[in-house]
């Protein structure tokens, strides 16, 4: 297995190179000058064109392309040109942010939606399975941005009962450590601190879940009917299973292999889709910091933070191909 | 040139071979389809969008356009059912004409998408190998971009307009259909007709273009509906982000972008073009779904 | 007797096990390890085995839809193996199949009628009257009435379907037939309908078949001689009714004491085969049958048999004959 | 919103904190706290409260006031300031602040030839080295520096005043190099850096050793990044923030109405304005653009999208700023006239043409795409169909900057209060390419703005840019629009706080009401 | 010896069942009898297993269909009862009934059936379930997909055990083991951690075998047990039942669609054709002396081995779906001895001797109920 994911690893050196080749591709057919953005209205041109010089922006792209690669290659993302920051340093509590905020909203996606698509497809025709299957389709046909808008302004502006934006009490801010709050908060101790970090989180992650809920609750649905309809299950219940045990151990087994496929998806959608609902709840994610970065033509930002996302989407789909050798036992990766 | 068979052996009678309806798999399909009462009500609620959209000039001559700054953010009245907006405009009339440019990207990004899809699914389903191969990886490779930011850069590639966005958003979605298609006709290619249609002695071509495609059909179309509902989502949601259609486009999106602010004072600015969104892609997820269903054999019995 | 149609040689396919993203063969599954075995014009050769060793694999690449990995397939004295892509669909004219799922091997998108007509188009056979008309007689032939023409292969039971499947096989006038498992899908009555429509047609048309089955029974009735197979290789062939009453290799002897009489008198040979068919991934060494074999002997683990003639039409691959 | 204040007093007293800090709510973040490198306001809104400069604008003019230069004098050519610097005074890394600090600060910039970093040097003193009018820097003392002109600088005081061009504590900049700005930002102001999360939060303390006695009076501020208008008033209404910027002019109505919430309105240094590319068909024609001028409805404009926070302009520059010609009559919304000016420039049916709009809102435009959408409505009526287009803010800058559209919307914001900063940076013929954007060139009002900027009497500077304005007003290359008054909206215990025109903003005076 | 036990059995029961006494006995007087009975030291006893006019019907949207169409049989402790009929005549569906596993949208409608004497045809789930795998076992036809791919042989045989016994799972594993022992299994400990897939279809057909006599049923229902084998992995499943049900004295429903099959194993056998059983009989009387023309027509198509005959006899026409014929007799328009009243009117069962019942007007008039 271990050889199995380094050889997967490795295969994917060259989809990562294609994937780089394709970013910086696209970033340098974006029109705009990442010199003017930087400058601004008030640039001369004089300006301009010497910060042009100094960003290495006047190089052909191969050797612009090279010295990325080879700066990647190194573990270097490179510096911001806008900020001079370093962007492995920058990058990081955005990325912790919309991980934090993914994680959480995956999970109540999971742990909601497989619960649901149990339920409806064990009550198939069912009440239930009407009403869950009526959430869900609703679910994904909801713009997010504006579920979103309507949790804020129902949840914290009428109602007050939830902070509507950030990720902390802005008065009492978070020491940093992993930077997942979550983390930080009870590593240092601070109960209070934590359970105000879980109030910005409710919003903005069931924002942000509905739609990988939705989707997660109608796959389970159909696999699990699918599963219900084969033999072992029939087999279970000859043996004089409860239903509830045939159900969630029996069959759920089965069915969670799909549903596992659209988890990987959902959260690799999740991390870099969450433009939106950061925008909305002003999260400071990777989300906002590329989109940010996108519109002052940060090159370096731009091509790190989505091959980044590219890169832990390919990861997360490899930990899912290795997750199906843990439910399937007909995988075998050696 | 054919030789007449002489004696034919006695017909075997079945009782139900008097007078049944002859039914092609499509007509199957449809009536399944009609008794499923949920893709009914999609039908429906596309159907009312599509009628609205094409009658929406008849019904407000005046157009989307029509702007009366005296008359701003007047909430929900007899004259203006859904309020207006901060033009004083007509929220239902921008409205309906906005159906017109949501239908118009949902429909014609996925039909782009698997137009080019296609082609490529087949390319690397069929021949395999080297071309399946490079095929795969670009697949690979733009389904671990996120889509979102995939779709803002080639807008930011293209310059912001509908037309762009469409242009976005059927890119992203080309990979998709590509890997169905792909994985479609991996999967003919076993089957034991198209395995009897090589032992007839056809070409290639032949059994690609009568048999695979053909049969592929099905799930393409399944997978179209329901990804018009994403494609309107997500015109939509470029539309929020100022990436689609250019105001005084009464893109759905945008208006909803347009309107935030006035959430707290004028609601009803935000909330239909939400709810019209809602409503469209709903509508197309509950006809997609009974398409899936209708046509799907393995939901079937 | 008749002129020999087809003569298969030595005939190997293995297939690559291939492993891991790179594709690395890994090893091979011996489907088929060098059978050899000819069929005369007008006859029938049945082929039985038990499941999954290599008698579909053998009648496919008999037809070149699987390209065999060595050996010799020699049709009417051309040789098929040594074919061009072009020659090869002009041959297919002459070699037609039947398939055992009568529900996958029809295209659900064409009706009866098109399915029918479909091999004559391709090769390019009379106008589109004439190909009409003979859909018609066909469907008589195989004992459905022309009105079944514009229906789809859905409304039909699998007996039906499996009589257009047979009706698309005579469509280009073929000469040898190439049935695999053509009844195993059936019900018992139909079967029978369906292997009366075989025979029938083969006195009607003068036919050649391959007719691949794995129940012995339906083997036993509808074929003159037959070939028995285990693992990728021929065991035994011989006349029907001579495999019936004098079976020489023990494998066979098991296979027809295995089969159940529908007499509730017939007094069984107790002795059943142990264990089950090895992995032809990894199949023993000598005689392939030794692992399960009866009266295995030492020779059997180390020396594979070849197939011999042990009395006059008859041969087999078994140690016990050799001298 | 009472209950979550105290709630969060209670926890912010745990902390230590004090509730005495105060958060600041804006839609970006600062790029560097070097302000010697940055050009953005964000930048220059948290080092305006972390570094001092020699001279600092008084309360919410433009005028000048003594901040670490106690006094200075002028020779009588103009070309020799001597400044008398504030004894006492120390970086917040514990270094003296001295004549030296100030050489090494201006060394720094003026010999760096490098544009990357030092951006407003070069523009505001003409380039770096030989080519700086700066010619000198020296410390004639601990506590005296001199510095010496190539040429008379009539806004030379003004200047030093600006963000930038702030003291910085030579020892950390030596200390981080390259990182100075980002690990540190040590100044001499009345608050200390102490933490910044990118793209989230900027944590000033208080500097308990401040040179002004009794300053500052808060604790600290936080800058805090919401992108959006409306989260960010809603922040503020649920006591997460105590100020903000970047308020939906929507908004104000309901704000007014609110007892715990107070606005205020930043002083206009800007204009916002409709932009013809003059060498474009037909805007070439002065008698179109005359026409456009009479076209729009100002008026209902700032009514629907400023919610009456701006002023309607009638020239390029902001009347608070000296040599603002009040006398120039305005083009009125006039549709008839205006369809008769077209008619007579040969548009009896009206044209097909552009109107480019930005993307996002800009101190001086809160709202571009609906006045962009509100100004073709109006050009419609007079036979214009000006399809709007927009491109991301760079692409649109840089188009525009190349004269590619025909009409465009922009606009500006002063940087030192100075008219010169306006009328020459944005019309003369030598802007054609940097930031006159309509690419309109008149050698009369060159003239003018050059020997304007020589002059050192303001009076007669005065005349000179008066006599400029009316020129413009009748070639009519833009429609200059409004002057907006950026409204800030705070809690309403917030006392002392008057926003600055030049958009930058000190916490100094500033103490929230018990 | 045992045979002939078992025949004696067969008799008694079939003069009890022409009598039709028992049928319309209430249960309380049937366990009158059955103690009478044991008292008096006789083998005469009650069937364990005792269907009554079940009807099973499919509510589909394209309209009912009685998959099972008031049907009655019943087996003894100890008995081999043959099902056969061709694909869709209602096998599965009568075994999943009587399992109460009959899934959505079917419906027993009429009808009733005894488990030992007791009613269970509605009975509650939670009483089925303490029959279920333990009283009645079931086994299924394909034994590819019957077990479940994810869990281990040994989990998936310890939960059928741990169900109903109240053991620790140190005893379950034991028992598991001897179990597949039984089963005929090499290397049973060994066994118990592979998975499904690990094995061939013959082992993992033994294994369900010996999964259904975990906890010793009286009664195993085995669905096409050896349909999907080939024939010499068929021999040594077919004899490991038979050995099981000498050994343990489980009853055994044998469904198969192979009349070789029922020869082989069975003493009684019920031949159905469409939803209905249209003869019943010990295996020899109907083999030797088959009644209904479609008992006929089957016995004769099937090819055998033992003699070369030149021509099959066919019955022509297709099985019907269940429902799909509305008047007369079901097999009616594919029978050669067909009269004018088999169009009209629906048979019932005659009873002929020894317990040998067929369903066709060629032997008396008598119509269904
Ligand atoms: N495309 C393939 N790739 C790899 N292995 C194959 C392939 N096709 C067949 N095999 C293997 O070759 C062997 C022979 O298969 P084949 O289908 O010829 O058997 P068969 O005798 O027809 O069996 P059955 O009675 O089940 O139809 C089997 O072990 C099978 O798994
Ligand atoms: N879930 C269902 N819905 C509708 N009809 C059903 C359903 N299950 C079974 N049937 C119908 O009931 C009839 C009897 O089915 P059953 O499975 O009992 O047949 P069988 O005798 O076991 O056949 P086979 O030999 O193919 O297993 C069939 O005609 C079938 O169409
Ligand atoms: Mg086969
Ligand atoms: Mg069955």
């Amino acid at each position: 297995m271990l050889a199995y994911s380094i050889r997967r690893l490795i295969a994917l050196i060259p989809v990562l190179i294609g994937m780089s080749l394709i970013v910086f591709g696209i970033i340098r057919a974006i029109p705009g000058d990442p010199a003017l953005a930087i400058l601004g209205q008030k640039a001369t041109p004089e300006a301009l064109k010497q910060l042009r010089h100094a960003l290495g922006l006047d190089k052909p792209w191969y050797t612009q392309y090279f010295s990325f690669i080879t700066d990647l290659l190194k573990g270097d993302f490179g510096t911001s040109l806008r900020t001079h920051a370093a962007i492995r340093q920058e990058i990081w509590p955005h990325l912790a942010a919309t991980i934090e905020l993914s994680v959480l909203a995956m999970l109540i996606a999971v742990v909601v939606g497989v619960n649901l698509g149990i339920l409806s497809a064990w009550k198939q025709n069912s009440v239930i399975d009407v009403a869950s299957m009526v959430i869900a389709l609703v679910g994904v046909s909801m713009p997010v941005f504006w579920l979103g808008l309507m949790a804020q302004w129902i949840f914290s502006i009428k109602l007050g009962w939830l902070p509507s934006i950030g990720r902390e009490n802005i008065r009492d801010p978070v020491t940093a450590i992993t930077n997942f709050y979550i983390i930080d908060t009870l590593l240092a101790g601070r109960i209070d601190q934590f359970w105000e970090i879980i109030r910005h989180l409710i919003l903005p992650s069931l924002a942000l879940a509905t739609i990988p809920m939705a989707i997660i609750a109608r796959m389970t649905r159909s696999s699990m009917l699918e599963v219900l309809r084969s033999d072992y299950i029939r087999t279970a219940r000859a043996k004089g299973q409860k239903m509830f045990w045939v159900v969630y151990k029996h069959a759920l087994k089965n069915a969670f292999i799909p549903v596992l496929t659209v988890i990987g998806l959902q959260t690799g959608l999740l991390l870099g889709g969450a433009i939106l609902t950061e925008t909305i709840f002003g999260w400071p994610g990777i989300g906002s910091y590329i989109y940010d970065a996108i519109q002052y033509r940060d090159y370096p930002v731009i091509q790190s933070g989505i091959l980044l996302v590219a890169f832990i989407f390919v990861i997360i789909n490899l930990i899912i191909d290795l997750l199906y050798a843990a439910f399937d036992p007909r995988i075998k990766y050696k | 040139m054919l030789e007449t068979v002489v004696k034919p052996n006695a017909p075997v009678p079945g009782p139900e071979e008097q007078k049944e309806k002859v039914d092609s798999p499509f007509r199957e399909a449809l009536r399944s389809f009609k008794k499923n009462k949920l893709a009914i009500i999609g039908t429906l609620i596309i159907l009312l969008f599509i009628i609205l959209a094409l009658l929406a000039p008849l019904i407000r001559p005046e157009g989307y356009n029509h702007q009366l700054l005296a008359d701003r953010l007047k909430p929900p009245s007899s004259a203006h059912w859904f309020g207006t907006d901060d033009f004083g405009r007509d929220i239902l009339t921008r409205i309906l004409y906005g159906a017109r440019i949501s239908l118009w990207v949902g429909f014609v990004s996925v039909v782009g998408a698997i137009v080019a899809g296609t082609f490529l699914g087949i390319l690397a389903g069929y021949y395999g190998k080297t071309v399946d191969m490079i095929i795969s990886r670009i697949f690979d490779i733009m389904l671990a971009f996120p889509s979102i930011l995939l779709a803002i850069a080639i807008v930011a590639i293209l310059g912001p307009s509908l037309q762009n966005a469409l242009i976005a958003i059927a890119t992203v979605n080309v990979p998709n259909f590509g890997r169905l298609v792909r994985s479609k006709v991996l999967s003919l290619k076993e089957e034991e007709f198209i395995v009897a249609a090589r032992a007839i002695g056809m070409r290639d071509a032949r059994i690609l273009f009568y048999h695979i495609l053909p049969n592929s059909l099905a799930p393409i179309i399944v997978q179209g509906t329901l990804s018009i509902a994403t494609a309107i989502l997500d015109a939509a949601a470029l539309g929020f982000l100022g990436l689609g259609a250019q105001p005084p486009q009464p893109e759905w999106g945008r208006m909803l972008s347009d309107s935030r602010e006035y959430i707290t004072n004028a609601p009803w600015t935000v909330l239909f073009p939400g709810l019209a969104i809602g409503l469209t892609v709903l509508g197309f997820n509950l006809f997609g779904d009974g398409m899936r269903d209708a046509l799907d054999p393995r939901m079937k019995k | 007797m008749a002129e020999t149609i087809l003569t298969v040689e030595d005939l190997k396919k293995y297939f690559p096990i291939e492993s891991g993203i790179f594709k690395r063969t890994v090893g091979h599954v011996k489907a088929v390890d060098g059978v050899s075995f000819e069929i005369k014009k007008g006859e029938a050769f049945g082929l039985v085995g038990e499941s999954g060793c290599g008698k579909s694999t053998t009648g496919r690449m008999i037809m070149r839809l699987i390209e065999p990995t060595s050996g010799r397939i020699v049709f009417c004295g051309k040789d098929l193996t040594a074919m061009d892509k072009k020659a090869l669909r002009k041959t297919r004219k002459d070699i037609q199949m039947i398939f055992q799922d009568p529900f996958a091997s029809l295209d659900p998108r064409y009706t009866v009628e098109r399915i029918i007509e479909e091999p004559m188009i391709v090769h390019r056979l009379g106008s589109k009257a004439e190909r009409k008309k003979r859909v018609r007689e066909l469907l008589e032939v195989v004992g459905l009435s022309s009105y079944h023409a514009k229906r789809y292969p859905h409304q039909f039971s699998g007996g039906q379907r499996q009589r257009i499947g047979i009706a698309r096989a005579l469509a280009v006038n073929p000469k040898l037939i190439i049935a695999d498992e053509p009844v195993s899908a059936l019900d018992v009555s139909i079967q029978a309908q369906v292997i009366n429509l075989l025979q029938d047609l083969q006195k009607q048309f003068d036919l050649t078949f391959l007719f691949i089955a794995h129940d012995l029974s339906v083997v036993h009735h509808f074929s003159d001689r037959v070939g028995v197979m285990y693992l990728g290789r021929m065991v035994e062939v011989a006349e029907s009714s001579e495999l019936y009453r004098n079976p020489k290799h023990p494998y066979t002897n098991a296979l027809l004491s295995s089969v159940p009489i529908p007499d509730p008198d017939y007094q069984y040979d107790s002795e059943e085969l142990a264990g089950d068919v090895p992995n032809p991934i990894d199949p023993p060494k000598g005689c392939a049958f030794h692992t399960r074999c009866p009266v295995a002997m030492d020779i059997c683990r180390k020396t594979r048999p070849e197939l011999k003639e042990v009395a006059p039409g008859h041969l087999t691959a078994c140690h016990l004959y050799n001298n | 919103s009472s209950s979550s204040n105290g709630e969060q007093g209670k926890k912010s007293n745990s902390n230590g904190n004090g509730g005495n800090v105060l958060i600041f709510g804006r839609g970006a973040d600062a790029t560097s706290l070097d302000p010697a490198i940055v050009t953005d306001g964000e930048s220059f809104a948290v080092t305006k409260n972390i570094y001092d400069t020699l001279v600092e604008y008084k309360g919410q003019t433009t005028d000048i006031e003594p901040a670490l230069a106690e006094s200075w004098d002028i020779s009588p050519d103009g070309k020799t300031y001597t400044f008398h610097l504030r004894k006492g005074v120390k970086f917040h890394d514990g270094t003296d602040f001295n004549a030296d600090a100030v050489v090494f600060n201006f060394d720094r910039w003026k010999n760096a030839n490098d544009e990357n970093k030092f951006a407003y040097y070069p523009s505001m003193f003409g380039g770096f080295g030989d080519k700086s009018v700066i010619a000198d820097v020296k410390a004639l003392d601990d506590y005296t520096v001199q510095f010496t002109l190539r040429t008379p600088l009539a806004p030379f005081l003004k200047d030093l005043a600006m963000s930038p061009f702030a003291i910085a504590s030579p020892t950390a900049i030596k200390k981080y190099g390259d990182k100075y700005g980002q690990a540190a930002a040590v100044g001499t102001g009345p608050f200390k850096f102490k933490e910044w999360k990118s793209k989230d939060t900027i944590t000033l303390v208080k500097n308990d050793d401040y040179w002004k006695k009794g300053e500052p009076q808060l604790d600290g501020v936080i800058f805090k990044v919401i992108p959006d208008n409306t989260a960010r008033l809603n922040a503020l209404k649920n006591g997460e923030i105590d100020l903000m910027d970047g308020v939906n002019p929507s908004d104000l109505k309901d704000i007014q109405g609110n007892k715990d919430l107070q606005i205020f309105y930043r002083p206009p240094m800007n204009v916002g304005y409709l932009g013809m590319t003059v060498t474009k068909k037909p805007f070439d024609n002065p008698l179109v653009r005359q026409a456009v001028n009479y076209a729009v409805d100002k008026k209902a404009i700032i009514d629907a999208f400023f919610a009456g926070a701006a002023d309607p302009a009638k020239n390029p520059m902001p009347p608070s700023i000296s040599g603002y010609n009040d006398d120039v009559q305005p083009y009125d919304y006039n549709p008839e006239k205006a369809k008769e000016l077209l008619k007579k420039a040969g548009f009896p049916n009206g044209f097909k043409t552009e109107l480019w709009a930005m993307p996002n809102p800009r101190p001086y435009m809160p709202e571009p795409s609906k006045i962009a959408v509100a100004i073709a409505h109006n050009l419609k009526d007079i036979g214009i169909d000006a399809e709007i287009k927009t491109f991301e803010w760079t692409t649109y800058l840089d188009k525009v900057k190349k004269g590619e559209a025909p009409m465009y919307m922009l606009g500006w914001t002063g940087d030192n209060g100075d008219a010169d900063n306006f009328l020459y940076t944005l019309l003369s013929t030598d802007a054609i390419g940097s930031n006159n954007n309509s690419f309109y060139s008149n050698p009369e009002l060159d003239k003018l703005l050059k020997e304007a900027q020589t002059l050192t009497d303001e009076n007669k500077r005065n005349e000179l840019y008066k006599q400029a304005q009316v020129i413009i007003h009748n070639d009519a290359p833009w429609v200059p629009l409004v002057h907006s008054k950026p409204a800030l909206v705070g809690k309403s215990t917030i006392k002392g706080f008057a926003p600055h025109p030049t958009g930058s903003d000190r916490y100094v005076g500033v103490y929230f009401e018990k | 010896m045992s045979t002939f036990f078992y025949i004696i059995l067969n008799i008694a029961n079939s003069i009890d069942n022409n009598l039709n006494f028992l049928y319309n006995t209430p249960i309380s007087e049937f366990k009158e009898i059955n103690a009478r009975a044991k008292k008096g030291g006789a083998i005469l006893s009650e069937p364990i297993l005792k269907v009554q006019n079940l009807k099973t019907v499919f509510f589909t949207d394209d309209g009912q269909v009685p998959a099972v169409d008031g049907i009655d049989f019943y087996i003894n402790e100890g008995e081999i009862l043959g099902i056969v009929g061709e694909s869709g005549c209602g096998k599965s569906v009568t075994s999943l009934s009587v399992m109460g596993l009959v899934s959505e949208p079917g419906k027993i409608v009429d009808g009733k059936i005894h488990f030992n004497g007791e009613d269970i045809t509605h009975a509650p789930e939670r009483k089925m379930r303490t029959l279920r795998g333990n009283e009645i076992a079931m086994i299924f036809q394909e034994p590819m997909t019957s077990l479940n791919p994810v869990f281990t042989i040994g989990d998936q045989l310890t939960e059928a055990i741990r169900i109903h016994r109240k053991i620790s799972k140190k005893q379950a594993k034991d028992r598991a083991t001897e179990l597949l022992q039984l089963a005929g299994l090499p290397r049973p400990k060994a066994l118990l951690d592979n998975y499904p897939h690990q094995l061939s279809g013959g082992m993992r057909q033994r294994v369900m075998i010996a999964m259904a006599m975990a906890c010793d049923p009286k009664v195993l229902i085995a669905d096409e047990p050896t349909t999907a084998l080939d024939v010499t992995i068929q021999k040594q499943i077919l004899n490991l039942m038979k050995k099981l049900n000498r050994e343990t004295g489980t009853a055994i429903v044998l469904i198969t669609h192979d009349l070789g099959v029922v020869a082989q194993m069975c003493e009684r056998v019920i031949v159905m054709y469409a939803g209905k059983i249209v003869e019943e009989g010990a295996v020899r009387d109907i083999f030797n002396h088959p009644s209904h023309p479609y008992t006929k027509g089957l016995l004769a198509s099937v090819p055998d081995l033992r003699r070369q005959t030149s021509r099959l006899y066919s019955i022509p026409g297709n099985v019907p779906k269940p429902g799909s014929i509305t008047e007369g007799c079901l097999f009616y328009p594919r029978c050669q001895e067909a009269m004018a009243i088999c169009a009209q009117k629906r048979p019932g069962l005659v009873d002929l001797k020894n317990g040998h019942r067929v369903r066709c007007f060629l032997h008396g008039e008598v119509e269904e109920a």
